[in-house]
């Protein structure tokens, strides 16, 4: 491990890494981003998603600093309340890890599916991949959110409105998970396309490897970086998706806000003067995404400058 | 021929490059029909590699070579014809009846910078086959296997952990021979094994072929385009234009008596050392591709023999008083 | 050239039965489009006997058989709001979202072809890495945001544009089409909804012919343009953008589906009477029958788009001629 | 233009003195080419051989001032034609590229524009020198590809590269630097790849069309042989550096350097004599890296007559004898 | 003067009969002119009936006004008025109203006898409903071959694409969801009328934001509703007047007693009445723009009780539930719209809240309108919410549809999702509906209505208040009212 460890310091990523200050800020704020709404249960003031800590009379409380703030309060308050009356800080914070797992679960969701179906659809060709890739076509051709809201429908009947709001998450991982594979499967797809043609694949056989055996020991690890290079894109859209659909009223119950419904939420209350509502979670959600786009656009630049999603 | 190791019979590769139904469809005439597009990669080729031999197949660029040892190492399945390994058939086995003659039957890469996995350090590279092969192996074993195979082709045994792209090309080159020999095989189908590498470099790779073939006894089919290299190293040559054979005979004979024309052409275009050169022969007109073959004999639209029945029959190959083969209508109406 | 065409029809047929068919199978979990037509008080038999009327009752696969009987022959279905054939809806909504679509495809081609060239030929200026951080902050921000944004700053803070609508139009072939292009008034309107819509394209595309860009730059045959003596203007121009161009095409015509699809949220907010807010509207309504109607449409607009796609990068790149992207 | 100096028929055509050409990269600076020096005179044709890596292409292209970022010419100077080269901006450069130096490139494949009809890549480059109508232009294309034997060529003006086959591709790109008849036409590996049968054709084409026109040819290649049929001197390189020059005659048949030597024995062809026997004679080891170039002689670890001074200093192109050759090695006397 | 009108909606339809919703009436209003209508007040203003008289408990005659045309040039007679009582009792969405009528009979031109089976209440509250149509222009074939008076939802029709009324616009271009331009009618009958409207161009806007936005940046005169959380900001606004009044439609949740045992529990209901704060949610969520209710019927309305005041006691709810013996609460399930009522999924949010301080933890679900009502029927959520606007403007129609007890014969209690079942209370529903004396007919309704608030049958939230906002200058006060119909014939613009 160290040895991996050590030739991965040694790498050009890392090397590149280290002189982009940039990459290194986006780095930085992300993982403080990360770490604090992971530990958003010790050192949120508040538990925004217990409804008994609801408190309507505290409802759109400006910040401390701002006349009108709850600074007797603190540390709750601090950025004010929303329109529920909840802390606003600590809902960011839950926000933000909902909005994180939504991201980062959707992102594995599409990206196995994507990963199978274009390993599958690159490497045995032919009929399958006709078939797999009409498929992809298809599926692109309906947005995400018209995917999002037959799958999201069709969700909530089949489990009912009790058990709803308990798997609201995992459920949005796989409307979001399943509206996007295709992205995953084309890359894939192309990436294979490319090695399938490397003598080294031709070595396997003739060692006679079984199909599934190269497919995943041999072209699968030399596809990974391109998967890792749209993968931080694809958080990144993952989690404005989920902030799409909850504009349309199809993201997380009311009573647990991602960061994207903090955002709509308070959108209402922008115009009437209560700015802190919307802004605060919207400057964070944007800090989030750009932090990670930031990065990927490095990994990117230095891997592979040529990977676009879709191609 | 009872010495025969691998003998192909007749073989035919087709590739249809056409893709689905749709892309097939054309308009001619009005009327829509289907037309594929067809790659003749190999025309009935049969040809026999001895036990111990080095048998050579030469040509230009894109004649089928590398399709006829992919074929023999059954990555191609041929459209017909038969491959043959010790008078077994094994052109149309399953994978897993396959997997004996896959120890006896390896294959070196062209190019050795796509040959080795650049996710695996040598010693997964090399371990793979043995594993497979012999699952009942245990670590120790399969260690000191490897380590005698890295140090047969003259790689340091403490580079196993390194990954291929630490080395040169050289290094890589005798990375794929070890992966090959690691399984012990009989016979190594080698594709162009040396044509991307530097001519000190290239003379280091054959010194080495060739004393592994003489320590484990191997037989090669040795595919180059290179005539020099096929000069140094072969027993027999096999020359082929665009997938059909034309000639084959022992490189004493190929190269001190080229028959078919097209071999005479290539053999006086051979760059030589120094200003004496011997004649050029001129070959004039078309390229033909292996997608629209020409009718009758393949080479005829560049032979300067060519007559009517080369335009109209495709020549068979046949066996000449000294042995060798020769697919030529000229030849055999004694027109040359 | 006909070959290339009946094959892209008969692609779009599969493409489009197969959508047809999900969205059929689907639609009964967007809604009940009976509830939305009559008032509350209407008495429940009145709504089951509409529903018996309206053959909602009928097995999905009866009902989807008689959809595609009618599909045939062109007819996608009634729009339960609209009355009237859905396939006349949406070509009466279309023009509106085909103008947005278009100008933004217009305004990021116009964006990000300098954006992007200028970047990859000197990537280590200012003015690159400035233009690739703002792009990524643009891609950063959700489109609905901006939205909002630009209405209440350019709209409601200085007045400058109007924040709904498209304004005066103008009727084209015999009122068929309905432009706002050809006013100042139309245009007006088209300037935020068009931005905003760009601002989640942009930022990809400049990416993506800076990457190609830059990738050409690398090939001999640029190396060799200058070997030869040429003018930089056509080495940038003529050698190496032509070629860039062409993954670009490629990757645009994908996009370009998406962006169709990115149009349900910026219609919505800037209330432009198009395919997006139709969608929105039929999804809050259940209209059913216009949704799959919409949804066949747009999956035909896709094929289209991928068909000019592969037209136009036939004619970039003299190595395809029109038999199919590779 | 108008800096030009009116050539003085004594002077050399080229005159590359002390070249150097070094890659500053994240650690450290590379120099791919290292103190080299040449003539090459009017209707002259040099060849340059080495293995991969050695430095040809950077010394072909360091002429037409064409290094890619962020490489630079770091010393020396390149007189073409009296004038020095190397501080010339790139504005100044252009007239000269294509014009006065042409160059063919190693793979017809990739040199081509894939886009552009080779009339339009033909045309272009007149039209860039010279002021002529399209016209014009378009005529002398036409001749000069009937020049370089290719068959109904106004038709073939129309077709795009891929419409032709490698050989003929090479053939236009021969046909393209023969344009503006210049007096010098830089060759990088033409026909490396290229089919033998084909590759013949090229050579004979490339030789015949440069006696013809009294240019100066530099031919880079990796290739012995061919440069032994094409030229009248050849350079040896080895790790950035000329490890021998002479007349080619001599440097083939009497290679003074031990890499020269070496190279030329581990040839297959050398010793035509009996085929499929003995092994050949090989030079151990690699050329090193030149991010690690070892001290003294480069060659020096490979070497088999090395001797102690060789891991020492660098050795200098020493004179051998009366034969013309020069070679960089401290055994040569 | 042009009217830059933005609503949320446009009317479904140009035919009056197609829907009864709050678009087509207001719709109606403009195109059209009914029989009689009600006054800002609550009364009855003559319109298109001059006068009208009680002849027996099943007939009312009403004499028509005369000189009146339609917008097709035909003059406006009894037959007309007819037709229309006729095609309203063949409209699926208005026969259930109109059920109480049998026939209307032209005496003579100017006037006719509206007829009922049993003595009716509300004729003069029905007659506002009562849109005479220009029964020549809608009789016969249209181009189609289809008869022109056909009511029909989903399809063309020729009623669909054609207006002809009395009323004080006339149809000039209808684009379904984009745009409604209406013209002054130069023969409008009614020359007192200050109104001074020469156009009006509706635009549906239905994004609350892009509406407010539009009325912000000078885009349109005029919009409604009016978004509650950006009053603040109007209110602020000098160019711009916002215009609230209390509505009638009530928002309620429904408690059901079926589903959740727990619920049938007299003690818990009202425990959960008491949690639910109405009055801070109405200050908070509502910016005060609605009126927190503790009945059905807003004040105004027949049956009104002032001592029914909305109930707020946390500890008197925990005592509750205490007595209840569920002193550590239960799980219970909510649905709500996410964008059918006013805030209505804050509301439902911030109810959870409260539920949990007495124990109940609630798991909420939120639908579109579009997929809420099938759920809401097949009741699958123990706490449903609903929102009620009584067609009739009458405080009976609440508890027909919301509180008695569910029949699928007699089609009552057809929204009641709580299956709160009291036979006392369907009784005293069933007398109000045949008696005909006002006051007598009050006193019962408001004995339903304490029975209800002592029961905890339901949880009254709030009633909606209604909002318009206008530009200065229009002068939006004296046209609005609280049935939402802004009289746009008499509207003044300086
Ligand atoms: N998998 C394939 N699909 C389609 N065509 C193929 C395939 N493999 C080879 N071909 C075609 O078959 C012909 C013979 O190819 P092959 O690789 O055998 O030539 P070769 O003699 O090895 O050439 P080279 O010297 O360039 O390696 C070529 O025209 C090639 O394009
Ligand atoms: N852009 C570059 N950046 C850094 N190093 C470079 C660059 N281009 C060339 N080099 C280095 O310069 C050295 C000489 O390269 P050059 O292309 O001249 O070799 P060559 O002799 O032409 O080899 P070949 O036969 O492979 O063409 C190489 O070792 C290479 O690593
Ligand atoms: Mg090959
Ligand atoms: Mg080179």
């Amino acid at each position: 491990m160290p040895a991996a460890w050590g030739r991965f310091a040694d790498s050009h990523l890392m090397y590149s890494f280290r002189r982009d200050t940039v990459a290194k800020a986006s780095l930085g704020i992300l993982l403080v981003l990360l770490v604090s709404s992971f530990a958003c249960p010790w050192i949120a003031p508040t538990n925004p998603y217990d409804p008994a800590s609801l408190d309507l009379m505290m409802a759109q409380t400006p910040p401390a600093w701002m006349e009108g703030g709850a600074p007797d309060q603190l540390p709750a308050f601090v950025l004010g309340a929303d329109d529920q009356g909840r802390d606003l800080l600590s809902t960011m914070l839950y926000g933000m890890r909902v909005s994180l797992v939504i991201g980062l679960g959707a992102v594995l969701v599409q990206a196995v599916l994507g990963i199978a179906i274009g390993l599958t659809a690159g490497y045995l060709g032919n009929r399958v991949e006709i078939l797999l890739m009409r498929l992809a076509d298809v599926q692109l051709s309906f947005s995400t959110l018209l995917v999002a809201i037959f799958i999201g429908a069709m969700f909530r009947t089949a489990f009912g409105v009790a058990s709803y709001e308990r798997l609201a998450v995992p459920i949005l991982i796989c409307i979001i998970g399943l509206a996007e594979w295709p992205q995953y499967a084309r890359t894939v797809r192309a990436s294979v396309l490319a090695e399938k043609k490397k003598e080294y694949v031709e070595a396997a056989r003739v060692v006679g490897l079984p199909t599934w055996r190269i497919m995943l020991r041999h072209i699968l690890p030399n596809t990974l970086s391109p998967v890792l290079v749209i993968s931080t894109v694809q958080v990144a859209n993952a989690m404005m998706t989920e902030a799409g659909l909850s504009f349309l009223g199809f993201g997380m119950p009311v009573t647990q806000p991602s960061l994207g419904s903090l955002i709509n939420a308070g959108f209402e209350y922008l115009l009437s003067g209560s700015w802190w509502i919307t802004i605060f979670p919207g400057s964070l959600l944007v800090v989030l995404i750009l932090s990670i786009n930031l990065l990927g656009d490095f990994c990117r630049d230095v891997m592979n400058p040529r990977l676009y999603k879709g191609m | 021929m009872s010495t025969a190791l691998v003998s192909i019979r007749n073989v035919v590769k087709h590739f249809d490059i056409s893709g689905g139904l749709l892309e097939q469809l054309r308009f001619s005439g009005g009327r829509p029909t289907l037309k594929r597009t067809v790659v003749h990669a190999l025309n009935n080729v049969s040809l026999d590699v001895r036990q111990g031999e080095t048998l050579a197949v030469v040509g230009e660029s894109g004649c089928g070579k590398s399709t006829l040892a992919r074929a023999v190492v059954c990555l191609h399945q041929p459209n017909s014809g038969e491959i043959r390994y010790r008078d077994q058939r094994i052109d149309h086995l399953p994978p897993a009846k396959l997997l004996p003659f896959r120890t006896r039957l390896q294959m070196i890469f062209q190019d050795p910078y796509a040959s080795l996995n650049p996710r695996m350090p040598v010693q997964r590279i090399l371990e793979e086959p043995l594993r497979f092969h012999h699952p009942n192996l245990n670590a120790a074993q399969v260690a000191e296997r490897v380590a005698a195979v890295m140090e047969q082709v003259g790689v340091r045994a403490s580079w196993a952990k390194q990954y291929p792209h630490e080395f040169s090309g050289g290094q890589r080159q005798r990375i794929s021979i070890a992966r090959a020999l690691i399984v012990d095989p009989e016979c190594i189908v080698a594709d162009e094994p040396i044509s991307a590498l530097d001519v000190s470099i290239q003379a280091q790779i054959l010194n080495l072929m060739m004393d592994l073939q003489e320590s484990h006894n191997l037989t090669y089919l040795f595919i180059s385009h290179d005539l020099n290299v096929v000069r140094r190293i072969a027993t027999r040559v096999a020359v082929m234009y665009l997938g059909s054979l034309c000639e084959l005979a022992t490189a004493r004979q190929l190269f001190e008596t080229p028959r078919h024309p097209y071999t005479q052409a290539l053999l006086s275009a051979i760059p030589t050392l120094g200003r004496g050169r011997r004649k050029r022969i001129r070959l004039t007109g078309e390229l033909s591709t292996p997608i629209n073959l020409p009718r009758g004999c393949v080479f005829h639209p560049r032979c300067p023999y060519a007559y009517e029945p080369c335009r109209l029959e495709v020549p068979s190959p046949l066996t000449q008083p000294d042995g060798a083969v020769v697919a030529c209508h000229a030849l055999r109406d004694g027109r040359i | 050239m006909i070959a290339f065409l009946i094959r892209r029809i008969l692609q779009a047929c599969i493409v489009m039965g197969v959508i047809s068919l999900i969205g059929f199978s689907l639609r009964h979990t967007i809604g009940d489009p009976v509830r939305e037509m009559y008032g509350m008080s209407v008495s429940a038999e009145v709504k089951a006997e509409a529903r018996e009327r309206l053959g909602l009752n009928d097995p999905i696969y009866i009902q989807y058989f008689r959809f595609l009987k009618n599909a045939v022959q062109g007819d996608l279905g009634n729009s339960l709001f609209y009355q009237k054939p859905a396939l006349e809806v949406i070509l009466s909504k279309a023009p509106a979202t085909l103008e947005l679509v278009f100008s933004s495809a217009l305004l990021i081609t116009v964006l990000s072809v300098p954006c992007g060239i200028y970047s990859a030929i000197h990537p280590r200026r200012l003015l690159s890495r400035m233009i690739l951080g703002v792009s990524t902050v643009g891609v950063s921000v959700p489109v609905f945001f901006t939205a909002l944004m630009c209405i209440s700053l350019f709209s409601i803070t200085l007045g400058w544009l109007p924040s709904f609508g498209r304004g005066e139009l103008t009727p084209l072939f015999g009122g068929a089409w309905e432009t706002g292009l050809l006013t100042w008034s139309g245009i007006s309107h088209l300037i935020m909804p068009s931005f905003a819509l760009t601002s989640i394209m942009l930022p990809l595309f400049i990416r993506l012919v800076r990457a190609e860009m830059m990738e050409v730059l690398q090939m001999d045959y640029v190396k060799y343009a200058r070997a030869k003596g040429l003018s930089e203007r056509r080495i940038y121009w003529v050698h190496a953008f032509r070629n860039t161009l062409l993954p670009v095409i490629t990757v645009g015509g994908v996009q370009l589906g998406i962006l169709i699809a990115f149009t349900i949220l910026t219609e919505t907010v800037f209330n432009w009477k198009g395919l997006g807010g139709m969608f929105k509207e039929a999804v809050d309504r259940g209209d059913t029958s216009l949704l799959v109607a919409y949804m066949v449409v747009v999956g035909a607009l896709f094929v289209v788009v991928n068909t000019l796609v592969d037209v136009i990068y036939g004619l970039v790149n003299p190595m395809v001629r029109v038999v199919g992207r590779k | 233009m108008h800096a030009m100096t009116t050539p003085s028929p004594a002077a050399p055509l080229l005159e590359v003195k002390n070249l150097e050409v070094s890659f500053p990269t994240k650690t450290k600076t590379l120099v791919a080419v290292r103190d080299v020096s040449f003539t090459l005179h009017r209707g002259e044709r040099l060849g340059l051989v080495g293995e991969s890596g050695a430095g040809k292409s950077i010394t072909g292209f360091s002429i037409l001032k064409l290094i890619s970022r962020p490489g630079r010419i770091s010393g020396g100077s390149i007189l073409f034609e009296g004038r020095d080269l190397a501080p010339l901006s790139e504005q100044e450069m252009r007239p000269l590229r294509g014009d006065r130096i042409s160059m063919i490139f190693q793979d017809p494949m990739m040199t081509l524009n894939p886009v552009l009809t080779i009339g339009t890549q033909m045309v272009e480059t007149l039209q860039a020198h010279r002021r002529l109508s399209r016209r014009e232009a378009q005529d002398i294309a036409i001749e000069t590809l009937r020049a370089v034997r290719i068959p109904s060529p106004e038709k073939r003006m129309a077709q795009y590269p891929h419409q032709f086959s490698g050989g003929m591709r090479q053939r236009i790109v021969i046909a393209i630097a023969l344009l503006t008849r210049p007096s010098l036409i830089i060759a990088d590996e033409p026909t490396t790849a290229l089919d033998v049968t084909i590759q013949a054709e090229i050579l004979d084409l490339l030789l015949e069309l440069a006696e013809h026109e009294g240019m100066g040819l530099l031919l880079i290649t990796h290739d012995l042989a061919v440069v032994s049929q094409v030229t009248d001197r050849v350079a040896v390189m080895y790790a950035g550096r000329i490890v021998e020059i002479g007349p080619t005659e001599q440097v083939v048949h009497a290679p003074q350097h031990p890499y020269t030597q070496g190279l030329l024995a581990a040839l297959p062809q050398t010793h035509a004599g009996e085929p499929g026997t003995g092994r050949l004679a090989q030079i151990h080891g690699i050329m090193p890296s030149l991010y690690n170039t070892p001290t003294g002689c480069a060659f020096h670890p490979r070497c088999p007559v090395r001797i102690h001074a060789c891991s020492e200093d660098a050795p200098a192109l020493r004179p051998c004898g009366q034969t013309g050759v020069l070679a960089a090695c401290h055994l040569v006397e | 003067k042009t009217l830059k009108l933005a609503m949320d909606a446009d009317p479904e339809s140009l035919d009056p009969h197609v829907q009864l919703s709050g678009g087509m009436l207001q719709y109606s209003h403009m195109v059209f002119d009914p029989l009689v209508r009600f006054t800002k007040e609550g009364g009855f203003e003559p319109r298109l009936a001059e006068k009208w008289e009680v002849i027996d408990p099943l007939t009312t005659r009403f004499y028509l006004r005369k000189g009146v045309k339609f917008h097709s040039g035909s003059a406006f007679t009894a037959k007309d008025v007819a037709w229309t009582l006729d095609r309203l009792k063949k409209s699926d969405d208005f026969k259930g109203l109109f059920e109480p009528f049998t026939v209307a009979v032209a005496v003579d031109d100017h006037t006719v006898d509206l007829k009922t089976s049993k003595p009716y209440a509300l004729v003069l509250a029905m007659a506002t409903y009562l849109f005479p149509m220009d029964s020549a222009y809608y009789t016969g074939t249209d181009d189609q071959g289809k008869p022109k008076d056909a009511i029909v939802k989903t399809d063309h029709s020729f009623a669909n694409k054609n207006a002809s009324g009395t009323g004080p616009f006339k149809l000039i271009k209808r684009e379904h969801g984009v745009v409604l331009e209406l013209d002054r009618f130069a023969d409008y009958w009614d020359k007192a009328s200050k109104g001074n409207v020469s156009k009006i161009i509706f635009t549906p806007i239905p994004e609350n934001a892009a509406r407010v936005a539009a009325l912000l940046s000078g885009g349109v005169d005029w919009i409604q509703p009016v978004p509650p959380q950006d009053y603040p900001r109007l209110e602020k606004e000098k160019n711009i007047q916002l215009v609230t009044m209390p509505g009638t439609r009530i928002i309620t949740f429904q408690l059901n007693q079926k589903r959740k045992p727990e619920l049938a529990n007299p003690k818990v209901r009202l425990a959960i009445d008491y949690a639910i704060d109405s009055v801070t949610m109405v200050d908070k969520l509502l910016k005060g723009a609605a009126t927190p209710a503790g009945q059905q019927g807003p004040e105004g309305m027949a049956g009104f009780d002032p001592t029914l005041t909305p109930r707020q006691d946390l500890e008197k709810a925990k005592a509750l539930m205490k007595e209840a013996g569920y002193e550590k609460g239960f799980e219970a399930t909510m649905i709500c719209t996410n964008n059918r009522y006013v805030n209505d999924e804050k509301i439902c949010e911030a109810t959870v809240g409260m539920l949990a301080k007495i124990g109940i933890k609630v798991a909420l679900t939120t639908y579109p309108k579009a997929q809420y009502w099938d759920n809401f029927d097949a009741q699958i959520a123990d706490i449903q919410l609903i929102g009620w606007h009584p067609d009739t403007e009458d405080s009976a129609n609440y508890s027909e549809y919301l509180l008695m007890c569910p029949n699928k014969e007699t089609g009552y209690g057809q929204y009641n999702s709580g299956n709160y079942c009291n036979k006392a209370l369907d009784e005293l529903l069933m007398q109000a509906a045949v008696e005909t004396d006002l006051a007598k007919r009050s006193e019962l309704l408001r004995k339903v209505e304490r029975i209800a608030y002592e029961d905890g049958a339901y949880v009254p939230l709030h009633w909606q208040n209604l909002s318009w906002a206008a530009k200065k200058g229009v002068h939006l006060e004296p046209i609005v009212n609280i049935m939402d119909f802004p009289y746009f014939g008499d509207l003044v613009i300086d």
